[in-house]
């Protein structure tokens, strides 16, 4: 009786909940959109190309306007990997050599390079086109996962061993910070770009918006090495108590 | 188009929430917990529309552009969400290991008698 | 700083005698309880130096923390029952005092001591009768003070009672609608503790609830004080007086109890084995200490009740159940003198109910020295001041020893002789097995509450994570609706 | 020096990640880093801090974009406190952490994360902006989490888990409160909503502030949210409990204020919601004092007393509600720093305890203050202070919330709540300072003079601040005017 009584009235209350949690929100855009005065969104679209030297207005926001937010999502990201390989310790790659089949693993290895390019193209593009760190480094450590998922956990942890991929996650965390201290050495603020004399290059092109594309590429590769690394950590088995 | 969305932002809200209160496998309980924060990350996607605007990447000829400041707040709480998923999917996995089985309540029982 | 008038003559015995008893506790070799006693007097002096309200909570404080402590240090488990209830009590009064305060504060934006604005009056009220140990809230006191060590007791029963007399005499009027309800509810505690101890068989319970009964008569003298028919200085000067003449012979009494008790190695005081004229200046200190707290002319209770029955003619009541206080007293106190030096004790059950220290024997050690010493000097300041009343500072001088005070104090003892006659067996029966007073209310009802709470407490804690959020959630709507609600 | 708001962040961060590179590939220089760590982020802070107690308010723009389009940081004297206050719970922690435990304890992730932790709540305290202060709160609760279920003990993760779990829907309404708060206005930085809130309907406002009571009452453990708490301060050990709730409960308080009355302008435009709070407040303190009456462990005891004080601030910043009621937001300051200390202190010594008797369970404890007299007897200051027994500052900070109260009912509530505390703690006295042990004790592990110094300086401090409660009750008032006084930020 309990069992069928409880989802229906948990059931009932979300469905209460959703439609305050709809009703409120409509009416805060109401609210919002009948305000008058300058809206933030036109300050972005029209000034930020000048001011970052990024196209792409999103991008801007993340690795310029509001880069301080980024470092701080970039922490948590680092923070999760520390506390999963706290909560499972040391992984262990499995005995068994799960593998796909043949024709996947051909197929693969001759894609896999063409995946490579992929996230790279995504981070080196993420100011002047959609993407960005994050993206491209979300598919870099989706790469890594597919070689392990592919050929096994011993042949991918061989050719991208977890260290490498911790080195890099740290190596890539302390860049973000020094980038940000360089706008303090350069005489301006914390993550400054154009403001601490970055060359803002032309907007559009490859190398442009300052150190937007150093930022892009620091938090790309800290969360491909990040994913991969925490993918390794839930997938590989504990070293067992007798080892210890 | 505005408030179709936010519907289903509420929507989708409900499903992650009911999954948390009434599933007791603990992966469930993870997904429900992702499933809820992207019900927030919809709503922000919806909130930042404008009618007619297009995507925030400055080129020739284009005036109108939706809000890009919600997008890149969706993106930063999106990658925290993953974070939180991490860990939550971290724990289920050691709890797993110890106990032998996902279910919340059944863990819950064992470490009252651990206590 | 020192302050004047009656509470000059409190001063003089809370530092003399507090003082003396702790070298007395130094003597004899008791070195931890003399520490906390250190501190016990010094909170005390604290308490009657006091001059902001602050600085009197930190009085209360400093006895509650020290007593605590002189009460536990025997260690037994008990005991840790009987100071754990003492200190939770206590914290009670001194956070019913910290109301009245805040109060006070809110009011009148000064921590001066003076009388409290009337909003104040009632929490301080509760806070000094916790304190003052009237009846119904007297239980901390019987149960802890006859579980220490013997001669930690008269240092405890000078101080932790006395301090809430001061406080109320300067902090209280509490008259409401013109009913003397505090100086009632003395008289009411005066007579009801003389009637407990009546069925006392324990030399030092019989004393305690002795020091309830006195307490009764101080708070009667202060809680007139609020009446308009009285003079306010007259009444707490007779209530202090009370204090200063009480404290003195209380604590002869319960060193006489002490020795009493060395002699008999246990005690009951129907197995008191008779000490007769063995003791005659023990006998004599004692006669003194009775005579005192029975109010017999010439001695130093006589004196203060005197001031009392004076402050009392205007409420009939109060004077008549002091009066019939004063009958119990002195019966209760011609059963302690004959059951320690008098009685002929039935040598089996004596040695039935022997039980812990060896009897003294042998040449009197430093210990005894001291003790005796104690008994003597204190014998001396009681007579001292039942000869002349008119020497304590602020108290007024003469009409004691006048033929009709003199007889107005004999016709209750008469009384309780007569009674005495009467009811002889019946008082001094042999009791194996004391029942031992019961728990304060409260406190029972608190820890069975407790006990109840204990299982749904801790099972709403481990029901699992998804009733938490679910609870998170409803307060949650319950709190924004709410909002909506009112604003 | 004109970068210290942004520095109060950013050194313990890269200090996390520093420690853990360190751990990496250089184990042997890790003790000395963390140290490093600690005392650099601690000099930062102090100096930040002092900074804004100087020339207030501190400003300042990482990336060098003002509010509307970027993220400002504001370190004022208000803040300036709880500046003070990580400074003192990171360098204390880690001290004691280094004195108390022996080096295997220095694998791991624990030193990396409480850095991160410490500059997640600097995060927290210094940014004026909506969204920055969710990324920080998230990132402080993924550490929490890291910290409870690092032990690798299954109870340990079932705590995480519960944790993360309730934290997951708090993190979710704090969002749900910043993308209402952003429709609405248009902004999210607090400054620029302060001057658009009052065109929000009050519906909207309630909604908003609700949520953002919720959020951060379940951090800090308001009643009825505070099951987790318990739970996760047992599975997270003393040190780590010392941690979270003598200074990460705060830092949510913190939040709580500023956002009550910087960006939602909650005094002015919603002065309803005080009383509501002032009865959370109340129950808060009663069941979190009852709870803690019936357990019979002591870090869970500590833990549920914890949550009852949490209920004496706010009952502080309920009292508060008036425009310019600068001697409540006071008082309420200083029980948050004196319970800082105490509760730190309680639960750090109480670590000596629990090492010593293998159990956390009170009973047994027996005899445990015979064989470490200094650190039980800065337990008991501690604890006499925590009851609210004069003249410690923890009886000042209790007596000038009572004071600020309007009327009797809360100041009864505070005082029933001291009696209640003083008998749970009295009962761990009569236990610890029991004569024999009924079991030995385990042989007594070398104590650094480091640990107890810790325990002991805490506990003096707190002991001392009754005496010159007159110039810090001042300086609180100072502080709290920077918060009420100009009506927020600038």
């Amino acid at each position: 009786m309990i069992r069928r009584v409880v989802p229906v009235a948990a059931g009932v209350f979300c469905l209460l909940l959703a439609a305050g949690f709809f009703l409120v929100l409509r009416g805060a855009v109401e609210t919002g959109s009948g305000r008058d005065g300058p809206l933030l969104r036109d300050l972005f679209t029209t000034s930020s190309v000048d001011e970052t030297g990024s196209v792409n207005v999103v991008t801007a926001i993340l690795m310029d306007y509001r880069a301080f937010d980024t470092l701080g999502e970039a922490t948590v990201i680092f923070t999760a990997v520390a506390v999963a390989a706290a909560i499972l310790g040391k992984p262990r790659p499995t005995e068994s050599q799960r593998t796909m089949g043949l024709l996947s693993r051909r197929l693969l290895s001759s894609v896999l390079p063409l995946f490579l390019l992929f996230p790279l193209f995504v981070i080196a593009h993420g100011h002047i086109s959609p993407g960005g760190g994050f993206q491209g480094g979300v598919s870099l450590a989706v790469l890594v996962i597919l070689i392990h998922v592919a050929f096994g956990d011993p042949f991918g942890q061989n050719v991208v061993p977890l260290r490498l991929l911790v080195m890099v996650e740290y190596g890539a965390a302390l860049g973000l910070v020094a980038v940000g201290m360089l706008g303090i050495v350069q005489g301006a603020s914390f993550l400054a770009n154009l403001a601490a004399g970055f060359p803002s290059g032309t907007p559009g092109s490859l190398l442009s918006g300052g150190v937007i594309p150093v930022l892009n590429l620091l938090v790309g590769l800290k969360v491909a090495a990040g994913l991969s690394s925490l993918y390794i950590y839930l997938s590989g088995h504990e070293a067992s108590r007798g080892d210890r | 188009m505005q408030n179709a969305a936010f519907v289903a932002a509420a929507l989708v809200f409900a499903i992650g929430l009911h999954g948390m209160l009434t599933r007791r496998n603990m992966i469930r309980i993870c997904i429900s917990i992702s499933v809820m924060e992207s019900s927030l990350v919809m709503a922000l996607v919806a909130v930042a529309y404008v009618p007619g605007g297009s995507a925030p990447i400055v080129s020739d000829g284009q005036t109108m552009f939706v809000d890009p400041l919600p997008h890149a707040l969706a993106l930063t709480a999106i990658v925290i969400g993953a974070g939180i998923l991490a860990i939550a999917l971290a724990l289920t996995v050691a709890m797993y290991r110890h106990y032998g089985t996902t279910d919340v309540l059944a863990v819950f029982g064992k470490t009252r008698e651990g206590q | 700083m020192i302050p004047g008038g009656i509470e000059a003559g409190v001063f003089l015995v809370f530092a003399g005698l507090g003082t003396s008893l702790v070298v007395l506790l130094v003597a004899a070799g008791a070195r931890g309880p003399a520490a906390a006693g250190a501190v016990h007097v010094a909170g005390g002096i604290l308490a009657i130096l006091a001059q902001d309200l602050m600085t009197l909570l930190i009085g209360w404080e400093v006895l509650t923390f020290s007593a605590f402590i002189l009460i536990r240090d025997d260690g037994g488990r008990r005991h840790r029952g009987v100071a754990l209830r003492y200190l939770i009590t206590h914290v009670g009064a001194a956070v019913l005092y910290f109301a009245a305060m805040v109060v006070q504060v809110n009011e009148t934006g000064s921590l001066a001591v003076q009388v409290l604005v009337p909003a104040a009056q009632p929490l301080m009220v509760l806070a000094v009768l916790i304190k003052t140990a009237t009846i119904p809230l007297h239980t901390w006191l019987v149960r802890s003070y006859p579980s220490t060590d013997t001669l930690v007791t008269p240092l405890l029963s000078v101080f932790t009672t006395k301090v809430g007399v001061v406080t109320a005499a300067r902090l209280l009027r509490f008259a409401p609608g013109g009913y003397p309800i505090l100086a009632l509810l003395g008289g009411v505690t005066a007579v009801v503790a003389v009637v407990y101890a009546l069925q006392q068989h324990n030399a030092r319970r019989l004393l305690a609830y002795h020091i309830v009964s006195q307490v009764g008569y101080m708070i009667a003298g202060i809680g007139l004080a609020a009446v308009e028919t009285t003079p306010d200085a007259a009444a707490v000067t007779a209530g202090l007086f009370h204090l200063v003449t009480h404290t003195l012979y209380k604590a002869l009494l319960l060193l006489v109890a002490a020795e009493a008790v060395r002699h008999a190695g246990h005690e009951d005081l129907t197995g008191m084995p008779g000490l007769r004229f063995r003791r005659p200046a023990l006998l004599l200190c004692a006669l003194v200490g009775a005579l005192a707290i029975s109010g017999a002319p010439f001695t130093s209770g006589h004196a203060s009740k005197y001031l009392l029955k004076g402050v009392s003619q205007g409420s009939p009541v109060v004077n008549g159940l002091l009066t019939a206080a004063s009958v119990g007293t002195g019966l209760s106190f011609i059963k302690f003198i004959y059951l320690i030096f008098f009685n002929r004790v039935d040598a089996a059950v004596g040695a039935a109910v022997t039980t812990g220290t060896t009897p003294a024997g042998g040449p009197p050690s430093i210990r005894d020295r001291a003790v005796i010493l104690s008994i003597l000097g204190t014998a001396a300041v009681t007579l001292f001041i039942g000869f002349f009343p008119g020497s304590v500072p602020g108290v007024p001088a003469g009409g004691y020893h006048a033929l009709d005070a003199s007889l107005g104090a004999l016709a209750p003892l008469g009384v309780s002789a007569i009674l005495w006659l009467l009811l002889r067996r019946r008082l001094t029966r042999q009791h194996h097995r004391p029942r031992r007073p019961r728990s304060t209310p409260m406190i029972s009802v608190l820890t069975r509450l407790g006990r109840r709470m204990r299982v749904p407490a801790r099972s709403l804690q481990e029901l699992g994570p998804q009733i938490q959020i679910f609870m998170i959630l409803a307060g949650f709507s319950a709190l924004v609706l709410l909002i909506l609600q009112v604003s | 020096m004109s970068h210290l708001p942004v520095l109060v962040v950013v050194v313990p961060i890269a200090g996390g990640f520093l420690i853990s590179l360190v751990d990496l590939i250089l184990p042997s220089v890790k003790k000395a880093a963390v140290l490093a760590v600690a005392l650099s982020h601690g000099c930062v802070l102090v100096l930040a801090a002092f900074a804004a107690l100087s020339y207030p308010p501190l400003m300042y723009v990482p990336g060098s974009w003002l509010p509307p389009v970027g993220i400002a940081l504001r370190v004022d004297s208000f803040s300036a406190l709880f500046l003070i206050l990580l400074a003192v719970g990171h360098c204390g922690s880690v001290l004691f952490r280094l004195g108390s435990e022996g080096s295997r304890q220095w694998e791991g992730k624990t030193a990396a994360l409480t850095a991160l932790l410490f500059g997640a709540l600097a995060g927290v305290v210094v940014t004026a902006d909506l969204f920055n202060l969710f990324v920080f709160v998230e990132l402080a609760t993924v550490c929490t989490v890291g910290l409870i279920s690092r032990k690798q003990r299954p109870d340990s993760s079932v705590a995480g888990f519960v944790y993360l779990m309730i934290a997951a829907v708090s993190g979710a309404l704090l969002l749900f409160a910043v993308l209402l708060i952003y429709s609405a206005t248009g902004t999210v930085s607090m400054s620029l909503v302060a001057e658009r809130i009052h065109e929000v309907p009050a519906a909207l406002h309630g909604v908003i502030l609700g949520a953002l009571v919720v959020s951060f009452g379940i951090k800090f453990g308001m009643v009825p949210f505070h099951v987790w708490q318990p739970r996760a301060y047992h599975a997270a050990g003393t040190t780590t409990a010392g941690v979270l709730s003598g200074f990460g409960m705060k830092v949510y308080l913190y939040a709580l204020f500023r956002l009550l009355w910087g960006p939602l302008q909650a005094p002015l435009l919603l002065p309803e919601i005080f009383p509501v709070l002032q009865v959370l407040a109340m129950v808060t303190i009663l069941v979190g004092h009852l709870m803690a009456l019936l357990e019979n462990n002591l870090i869970r005891m500590l833990a549920l007393s914890s949550v009852a004080h949490g209920g004496y601030i706010l009952l502080g910043l309920a009292a508060a509600g008036d425009v310019g009621a600068d001697a409540a937001v006071a008082a309420a300051l200083f029980h948050i720093a004196a319970h800082a200390l105490m509760k730190s202190s309680l639960l750090w010594s109480a670590h000596h305890a629990i090492s010593l008797a293998r159990s956390s369970r009170i009973v047994d404890h027996h005899g445990v203050a015979r064989e470490m007299p200094v650190v039980m007897a800065a337990f008991m200051v501690a604890a006499l202070a925590i009851a609210g027994i004069p003249p410690t500052g923890g009886f000042f900070s209790k007596w000038l919330v009572a004071l600020a109260q309007g009327s009797l009912l809360p100041v009864l509530v505070i005082a029933l709540g001291t009696v209640i505390s003083m008998g749970y703690y009295a009962r761990y006295f009569v236990v610890v300072m029991a004569k024999r042990p009924p079991e030995p004790l385990r042989q007594v592990r070398s104590r650094s003079i480091l640990s107890t110094a810790v325990v002991v300086v805490f506990a003096g401090v707190v002991a001392a601040a009754g005496v010159a409660q007159g110039p810090l009750q001042s300086l609180f008032v100072v502080m709290a005017g920077s918060l009420t006084g100009s009506g927020g930020l600038p």
